[in-house]
């Protein structure tokens, strides 16, 4: 998200978007409430206008939602891979950690992306985003295996960094 | 639609299994940052699956499901990661203290910039 | 189980609860040094009484007071619904609740500043 | 000592709560024979729908058959956030500004708030409007929109909401809420008396002034709520 | 009310892991430790309210889940800070 | 639109929303249409006086259309409306008195206006309403706008004395929510007509436990000892026109309530003997405390609490005439109390000292202010011929008429103790050399208005109390009739 | 409009517009006062018979005003006298501050009098009464002397007395429904014996402290000195009279006229003669002992006052109408005597008779008025006061009052001591050189007093003067008819006292010795340098005396030391001290601490929570 301001683009987006929200929430196709949703949904997105614009209407290009389901697989994934990670340390009488904090530099420079980054870091096996600084991110990892910044990047980030790349930039 | 039925109570109980086991991780676990470990996989993937596999059971409300999922799905690690800060800021070291701290200095430059 | 005793450990557990949380409140306010612990003494104790509300109003097997299923057939008459009125009283009565607490932490914020102590037992320029 | 007497009175009133609440049975209906419309909760259950289209009882109940406590309370907390603002007021020198006393938050929070923050605002909006249909009403929605603002007062140490528009929106909406009860003086009939049509129940557009209450008071919680949590987190004065 | 033996289990699970995380809370030891347990236990309610809703067949509580897990978040948000000694 | 009863309620609050924006307008505007709303509802209390006066029978308006009990109802009878008048006409002039109150005027005063609009509005509601939950609404609306006003000033503790009153507020309306909970178990519903009249049904012990919590709750905004800790703080802390508001109509609506709960709602005998030994214990600490304080609000706080105490003992003997004294009583402390607030607080704002020594030859300094601070104080204490001697001694008569003459020495015992600290202070006024200071705080003209009304009103009332013991007695007689009560508001629409 | 009505609206009216007047000019504040008295006096002696009544409603009761011959005396009293002493106030309180305050509320404490006189119901009374204390004590904390204190002594003394009234009052309604005076009286007899006593107590409580008797005295000396002596005179002479006035209803017209109080008449009767006869001596050693002229008249009023209690508590005929002629007399002599003082005081600015002395020359007029009234004071013929005395004593000889009679001769002899030290320290004595050049008072002051002196030589001359409204009021009273002629008096036995001739033979013996007594000391004036050899050629230090006016009767005041040392206000002292450590006892209940506030309400739930059973059921 390098570009400032408000575009139409990002303005429609946003009114898109929270209209979806809207129809999520009501899930109703009656025409009051789909009047009503579009009001909501252009009231929020002209308060929200300044703070909350993240993404124009191309991201909604063919390629990059063919990322983004993919993405979504790799996540899925990951986070399933993840939790029988824990199931085993949590069941495990013996408790094998080796925990500690490791940093590495990401290439993505949309804060959004960076967001999506950190949240599946935290979700897949043995992570957590203790913190996010400029482009460095500081990650708690239950089993350290490398206190190499470059190493690290790839062991924890590696896969979501590409598609995410792909999806953002 | 008894397909659907089975498939949603699979669902449900997968996701009953890893909300205890995410509880079970959060009550055993040793320090503050490997229970957060264990609490925010194990009860996002839980949760996550327990709507969705309602949503099944009862496909009327399968677009609210994931709107709740897709917002567990982002808010989850997102507390998760202010929390592990906020413990960090708070003074708790980690559990073994002779292990890798990166971001020690990093903090404690950023608290002399605030200050 | 047998449905009385059940019925018994139920209330036992949602009335103890409330009261439990009344008492807790209570306890705070009275005994707690710190303006903020008292406050929360305060909510504790509000928490508890909405609590009683809630059961005190909740009728077994009665659902919400809403005619609003669209797969499920209009509740006939209201027979198989909790009593309404509790829940739109504690509903006023949480709002008023959090006005109070809202001005008590002001109030808090003020006598810190002025004293640069949130105890109470240290906070008495007013006596006698 | 003196903590061993406070225990002990706390077991009396713990004692006599609980044997008055023991001599009300859990559970049981009170509403008496609810044909007969003992109580008024009975009414209510029997009548709403028939009489106000309103499929929430207890939304027909706080807007409507009780609306004149709403309006009580919709003055409570105007009143709390004036109190608060008399009470944390302070005269400012010239050039000085009432800063956030947060901290930074973390990049990532600040992203997250940003996404997130929106999808809140819908779902407050959803809330209060779907009041009389689904177990939400204004006080519920317009907290929700005023915990949004609270993530971002979380988020961004530097997040203001102007307070001139907070003004606005909560004089109108409380000014709307009693002009619709005047409304009801100057057609004729009883302050705050539902003087629009009822339409079908369970249609967003139904219980005739109920929603429009529900609406006013939910720009007007959400206004004074988010008032409230500004006073509070900005207590100290900076130049 | 729909239920069949899956939820009942379900219900089980549910139930214990609301023990051990307000074994955790009560616990601590430190206040990261209970905020941790209340974060985990608000999704695991989230999930459970939906579960209710469906078990009782009332779509509107569905609403109930959708909020409680938003303020749930925002509350585990604002201790988060509270924690970072920045309130 | 026809003159009703919501009107004390409605306009108050359109005009509080209003304000923050008419405030972007022009600035005056805040604190005149306070007043203009409390003018209209002067003329309000007038017509609808008028109106029951002329035919006997109570105003009662349902809300939203909805006729008691499914709905809240207000209900302005002889005895409500003579009480909302007071309150009304009290806090007019206690609004013109403030206007352009230099110390307010300091402070955030579009806060202050709406505060004390609210604690107006607040107050009446107590009163007017027929409801149970509503009245336990109206007392919050009152207690917050209480609280936020005592700690209005910042050069004061108003902070403390604000947040004892929170504390103490606050088990009120937890106890008082309890009570009313029980109360709707017993009889599923929270209109008092018709609470009122199933009361019967309710079984006794649950009956005096619901009693006791109400007690402990309406107690504490009676001002009862010892539920009372919190009044002698917030009353000095508060500034002075918000004081004299607490005395005229915040206590005036605490003990209504809790007469109305214990007159209308039960039918507890032990009740009236309650209320005559806690105000007798009520009078008695609170004069006596009054007796030792060196500050003169705190002085007048206490003196406060005492008159409850002897309101409480009135209504306590519970005959038509003590009754009727007991009303007469609080129609006096209303003005008299809110007199001595406002004179006192200029002799306080323009002395060395807040204590009482330093107010040494203030009257010399300021005469007329002087002169009224005699009169209230002459008034309070009961002397004739002033307006505060005529309740002292119907209240006498009818515990004498129940041969409590123990009970009429008793207080005039404690009298006497009022006469000390009272003309101590007045003596104090004209001794010794009034100090150099200059004066800091002037009086407004509408200051010296509404005080030299009040005067005029004590004066008047006390050389001819029957311009108003028509109205009292009308009064009494209507809180007394609990049938017709029942009978007036749960026959409307039927 | 009625008459009665009419004289309480022109006071008042007075009082309101010379507060007013003052705002312009002060003169007219006092010119105002006097004016609007005067013309009270007027409509009173001219217009008001006993046929005024004025029966009205008020606040719900029955309230009567009227006049009959008992009140009729009091009345003439308070409008006379009041008349002169404003017209000696312009002159005397020229130049103050304040006028309009002091003429309000003088004006408001003579319509308060007038007021007491007039009612014939206790609800007016004790209105009035109030009034009457109220305003009195405004004017006692109008010079600001002693900080409030002794104004707030007169206040909880009156405060007493007057919620004792009201508490006979409610008493009253409820017993008999009414409150009229004629009601009580007729009512009485109907009360147990024991509601009697109450009652007969209460009120004699009321206007016991009023007349300054012991143990209730101990208010008046200062509250007296306190005030300006112009009303001082006013205090002493026409207040105090209203605790006669009102003793004598109670005594004569209430007990005396119940058939079944019995026994307890006595009784009540006797406690009252006695505490009369101890205030009487008492309060005249006090005097004796007073070195500031002020304190000397106070003490000496609550010492006649004391005569006048007995006389009225012993009851017989005669003893009343002696008590009554006293009162009168008492008025004039007295006040004339404070409003020499205040004459004394303008001219000199002190009231101190160790600083005062040889103003004989300098004052001519105001010594003439003080002799004549001291010699009335001392009960000596050919004035009024001997009179009266004489009546006195044989009044209790007769009814075998024999202690009584010793009490009162020990009295009267120690009065002359006074009597004399007040001549001599102000008039007569050494000359001081500060007060060489004081000027006599002015006409407007010398006029009341040379008038009022002479009237007593009238009444001295001519008791039947007075003999005759106060047989009018005694037959009111109940007391029957009693024979007198102008000059001659018949007493118990049957006799006639010739007063005149009784006159011409003892008065020309104490006249000579007077005389005698005066110029002898005069002859003693010297004035005395610190090289005197009275001290042997040493300098003399500060605290040794050099005047004769200091420790005038230190060996009197040795005799009567053990009898001094503990006063009653020692008592009333301790008391108050005691009750005001345990009212700040009590107050410590509000700790200041929110949280202790907290825990008394759960400590008062449980407590209902416990004894719910006891309280409510
Ligand atoms: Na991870
Ligand atoms: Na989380």
């Amino acid at each position: 998200m390098q570009s400032k301001g408000l575009t139409i683009s990002k303005f429609v987006y946003s009114w898109l978007l929270m209209f979806a929200v809207w129809y999520g929430f009501t899930t109703s196709t009656a025409l009051p409430e789909l009047i009503t949703g579009v009001i909501v949904s252009l009231v929020v997105t002209l308060i929200t206008a300044k703070a909350a614009q993240c993404c124009g209407l191309d991201i909604l290009l063919p390629h990059r939602i063919f990322y983004m389901v993919k993405y979504i697989f790799v996540f899925i994934i990951a986070l399933l891979k993840a939790n029988f990670d824990i199931a085993r340390r949590v069941l495990s009488p013996s408790l094998p950690i080796n925990p500690g904090i490791v940093e590495f530099e990401t290439k993505l420079n949309s804060d959004f992306a960076k967001m999506i980054l950190a949240n599946s870091i935290t979700l897949t096996p043995g992570t957590i985003t203790v913190d996010l600084v400029g482009n460095k991110y500081f990650i708690h990892w239950v089993d350290v295996k490398t206190e190499d910044s470059e190493e690290a990047r790839q062991e924890i980030a590696g896969d979501f960094e590409k598609i995410l790349l792909k999806i953002f930039n | 639609m008894e397909i659907l039925k089975y498939i949603g109570s699979f669902f449900v109980l997968l996701g009953s299994i890893f909300l205890f086991l995410g509880a079970l991780g959060i009550y055993r676990m040793p320090d503050v940052y490997n229970r957060l470990q264990a609490g925010t996989k194990s009860s996002t993937l839980g949760a996550m699956s327990m709507l969705l596999g309602i949503g099944f059971l009862q496909p009327d409300w399968m677009v609210k499901m994931i709107v709740i999922i897709i917002f567990i799905a982002v808010s989850n690690p997102l507390s998760s990661h202010a929390l592990a800060r906020g413990a960090y800021r708070a003074g708790l070291s980690l559990f073994q203290k002779e292990k890798i701290d990166a971001y020690e200095k990093d903090y404690k430059d950023m608290e002399d910039k605030e200050l | 189980m047998d449905p009385i005793l059940y019925n018994k450990i139920i209330s036992v557990g949602v009335y103890g609860s409330a009261i439990g949380l009344i008492l807790i409140g209570l306890y705070a306010v009275l005994v707690k040094k710190h303006l903020t612990k008292i406050v929360i003494g305060l909510s504790i104790i509000d928490a508890g009484v909405h609590l009683l509300f809630i059961a005190v109003g909740f009728i077994k097997g009665g659902t919400a007071p809403i005619f609003s299923e669209k797969g499920i057939e209009l509740v006939n008459q209201g027979t198989a619904m909790v009593d309404p009125v509790p829940q739109a009283l504690v509903l006023t009565a949480i709002v008023i609740g959090f006005g109070v607490t809202a001005v008590a932490l002001s109030l808090v914020i003020r006598l810190y500043r002025h004293h640069h102590t949130a105890r109470i037992d240290h906070i008495k320029s007013l006596k006698w | 000592m003196k903590r061993a007497f406070i225990l002990l009175l706390l077991v009396v009133v713990g004692w006599v709560l609980a044997d008055t609440f023991s001599q009300i049975n859990f559970g049981e209906s009170r509403m008496g024979d609810i044909k007969q419309q003992e109580t008024v909760g009975a009414y209510y259950l029997n009548n709403t729908v028939e009489k106000l289209s309103v499929a929430n009882v207890v939304t027909a109940i706080v807007v409507n058959y009780r609306g004149f406590d709403t309006l009580g309370e919709v003055t409570v907390l105007f009143l709390a956030a004036s109190g608060l603002a008399s009470i944390l007021y302070r005269r400012k020198k010239r050039g000085e500004h009432d800063v956030m006393i947060l901290k930074n938050s973390s990049q990532l929070l600040q992203t997250g708030a940003k996404l997130i923050f929106p999808a809140i605002l819908v779902l407050g909006a959803y809330v209060f409007i779907h009041g009389h249909l689904t177990p939400g009403g204004g006080f519920q929605g317009g907290a929700i929109i005023a915990s949004g603002f609270l993530l971002m007062f979380m988020a961004y140490k530097d997040y203001h909401v102007s307070h001139n528009v907070l003004t606005w929106v909560e004089s109108v909406a409380g000014i709307l809420f009693v002009s619709v009860g005047i409304w009801g003086l100057i057609s004729g009939a009883t302050f705050l008396e539902n003087v629009l049509g009822t339409g079908t129940l369970n249609d967003l557009i139904s219980g005739g002034v109920i929603p429009l209450i529900y609406i006013a008071v939910g720009f007007k919680v959400a206004a004074e709520l988010t008032g409230v949590l500004e006073t509070l987190l900005n207590f100290k004065t900076e130049k | 009310m729909e239920m069949n033996i899956v939820l009942y289990i379900a219900l089980g699970f549910i139930g214990l892991a609301l023990i051990l995380g307000i074994l955790r809370f009560i616990k601590g030891p430190t206040a990261a430790d209970r905020v941790v347990a209340l974060d985990t236990m608000s999704v695991i309610v989230t999930a459970t309210l939906a579960l209710l809703a469906y078990i009782f067949q009332r779509y509107i509580y569905v609403d109930v889940s959708l909020v409680y897990a938003i303020l749930g978040f925002i509350g585990v948000i604002v201790l988060a800070r509270y924690l970072e000694k920045a309130l | 639109m026809v003159i009703s009863p919501v009107h004390y309620i409605a306009l108050p609050l359109l005009a509080a929303f209003l304000m923050p924006l008419l405030a972007k307008v022009n600035r005056e505007l805040v604190r005149i249409i306070p007043g203009v709303v409390l003018t209209y509802l002067l003329f309000v209390s007038v017509v609808l006086m008028q109106r029951v006066t002329e035919t006997g029978q109570p105003i009662i308006e349902t809300l939203a259309g909805w006729q008691a009990p499914w709905g809240i109802n207000l209900v302005f009878s002889q005895f409500t409306g003579f009480l909302v008048s007071l309150m009304v006409f009290m806090a007019t002039l206690i609004w013109i008195f403030s206007y352009r109150f230099k110390k307010v005027d300091n402070e955030p005063a579009l806060k202050y206006y709406i505060l004390f609009m609210m604690l107006v509005t607040g107050s009446v509601g107590v009163v007017l309403t027929g409801d149970i939950f509503n009245m336990f609404v109206f007392m919050e609306i009152t207690a917050i706008a209480s609280y936020s006003l005592t700690s209005f000033y910042r050069d004061r503790d108003g902070a403390e004395a604000g947040f004892k009153y929170l504390l103490i507020g606050s088990l009120a309306s937890t106890f008082m929510l309890l009570a009313i909970l029980l109360l709707y178990t017993q009889v599923g519903t929270l209109n008092m007509a018709m609470i009122a009249e199933r009361m019967h049904t309710v079984p006794v012990g649950m009956k005096v436990t619901i009693l006791i919590l109400f007690l402990t709750g309406l107690g504490i905004e009676a001002e009862m000892f010892p539920l009372n800790g919190w009044a002698p703080d917030a009353y000095s802390q508060a500034p002075s026109p918000v004081g004299a508001t607490f005395a005229a109509l915040v206590v005036k609506a605490g003990v209504y309530s809790l007469i109305r709960v214990i007159f209308t709602l039960f039918d507890i005998q032990g009740a009236y003997q309650y209320l005559i030994i806690m105000g007798i214990i009520t009078l008695i600490i609170a004069e006596f405390a009054a007796m030792k304080q060196t500050n003169l609000k705190r002085m007048l706080a206490y003196s406060s609490i005492g008159q409850m105490g002897f309101v409480l003992i009135a209504f306590g003997i519970g005959t038509k005439e003590a009754v009727f004294g007991a009303l007469f009583l609080m129609f006096n402390h209303a003005i008299i109390k809110s007199l001595l607030f406002m004179s006192g607080s200029f002799f306080v704002y323009n002395s060395t000292s807040k204590d009482i020594k330093g107010l040494s030859g203030i009257g010399k300094k300021f005469p007329y202010m002087g002169f009224l601070f005699s009169i209230g104080a002459f008034a309070i204490v009961g002397l004739p011929p002033f307006s505060g001697f005529w309740s002292k001694l119907y209240i006498l008569i009818a515990a004498a008429d129940e041969s409590m003459l123990a009970l009429v020495a008793i207080i005039l015992l404690v009298s006497i103790v009022e006469i000390v600290y009272y003309f101590r202070v007045v003596a104090k006024l004209y001794f010794g050399k009034p100090t150099d200071k200059e004066v800091v705080h002037k009086p407004t003209f509408g200051g010296y208005f509404s005080m030299t009304v009040l005067a005029v009103v004590i004066l008047l009332v006390g050389f001819y109390p029957d311009i108003i013991t028509g109205f009292i007695h009308r009064a009494a007689d209507t809180l007394l009739d609990k049938g017709a009560y029942i009978s007036n508001v749960l026959s409307v629409g039927h | 409009m009625n008459n009665i009505v009419l004289i309480i609206l022109i006071l008042l009216a007075g009082g309101v517009l010379s507060f007013l007047l003052n705002q312009i000019k002060p003169l007219l504040s006092g010119v105002t006062a006097f004016v609007a008295t005067v013309a009270a006096a007027v409509l009173f002696f001219t217009g008001t018979g006993t046929a005024d009544n004025f029966d009205f409603v008020l606040g719900g009761m029955h309230l009567s005003m009227g006049i009959n011959g008992y009140s009729w005396i009091f009345g003439a009293l308070i409008l006379g006298f009041s008349s002169l002493v404003l017209l000696y106030s312009i002159s005397y309180m020229k130049g103050r501050d304040r006028l309009g305050y002091f003429y309000l509320n003088f004006m408001l404490s003579i319509m308060a009098m007038m007021g007491i006189i007039f009612s014939r119901d206790f609800i007016s009374l004790f209105i009035f009464w109030e009034i009457m204390t109220w305003s009195s004590f405004l004017i006692v904390v109008y010079q600001g002397l002693s900080e409030g204190r002794v104004g707030i002594k007169y206040m909880i003394f009156s405060a007493v007395g007057g919620y004792s009234m009201l508490l006979a009052i409610v008493f009253m309604k409820a017993q008999m429904g009414t409150v009229l005076i004629s009601d009580l009286v007729s009512h009485f007899s109907g009360f147990a014996i024991q509601q009697q006593t109450m009652v007969g107590i209460l009120l004699l409580i009321t206007f016991g402290v009023k007349a300054a008797v012991m143990p209730l005295h101990v208010w008046a000396p200062r509250a007296y000195s306190d005030s300006p002596m112009s009303y001082t005179s006013v205090f002493s002479g026409l207040l105090s009279k209203m605790g006669i006035f009102g003793m004598g209803i109670v005594l004569i017209s209430v007990f005396a006229n119940s058939s079944t109080f019995g026994t307890n008449t006595f009784y009540i009767s006797n406690v009252l003669a006695w505490l009369g006869a101890i205030t009487g001596v008492m309060a005249t050693f006090y005097a004796v002992i007073q070195t500031d002229a002020k304190k000397l008249l106070a003490y000496s009023s609550i010492g006649q006052l004391g005569y006048i209690v007995m006389g009225l508590a012993v009851g017989t005929k005669l003893s009343v109408m002696a008590a009554l002629f006293l009162a009168v007399v008492h008025t004039i002599f007295k006040g004339t005597l404070f409003l020499v003082v205040g004459a004394v005081e303008r001219q000199t600015g002190t009231t101190d008779m160790t600083k005062l002395g040889a103003l004989i020359r300098k004052m001519p007029w105001t010594f003439l008025a003080a002799l004549i009234s001291i010699i009335a004071l001392a009960g000596i013929p050919p004035l009024a006061g001997f009179v009266g005395k004489w009546m006195f004593y044989e009044s209790l000889i007769v009814s075998d009052h024999y202690f009584l009679v010793i009490m009162a001769f020990l009295s009267s002899t120690a009065a002359f001591l006074y009597c004399y030290r007040f001549l001599f320290g102000i008039f007569l004595g050494q000359e001081e050189k500060e007060f060489e050049n004081v000027k006599e008072a002015p006409a407007t002051m010398v006029i009341p007093m040379v008038l009022m002196a002479a009237l007593l030589f009238v009444f001295g001359v001519f008791p039947g003067l007075l003999f005759d409204p106060i047989a009018k009021g005694m037959e009111v009273l109940g007391m029957g008819t009693v024979d007198w002629s102008m000059t001659v008096l018949s007493n118990g036995w049957g006799d006639h006292v010739d007063t005149m001739s009784i006159i011409s033979a003892i008065g020309t013996i104490f006249i000579l010795a007077f005389i005698y007594l005066a110029l002898w000391n005069r002859k003693r004036t010297r004035y005395v340098t610190t090289k005197d050899i009275h001290t042997s050629g040493e300098i003399p230090t500060e605290n040794e005396n050099l005047t004769y006016a200091v420790d005038f009767y230190k060996p009197f005041e040795r005799a009567i030391e053990p009898v001094m040392k503990r006063t009653m206000d020692f008592y009333y002292n301790h008391l108050g001290e005691g009750l005001e450590s345990f009212f700040n006892f009590l107050r410590r209940f509000y700790t200041g601490n929110g949280q202790t506030y907290a825990l008394y309400v759960i400590v008062f739930l449980v407590i209902l929570i416990l004894f719910s059973k006891q309280i409510f059921l």
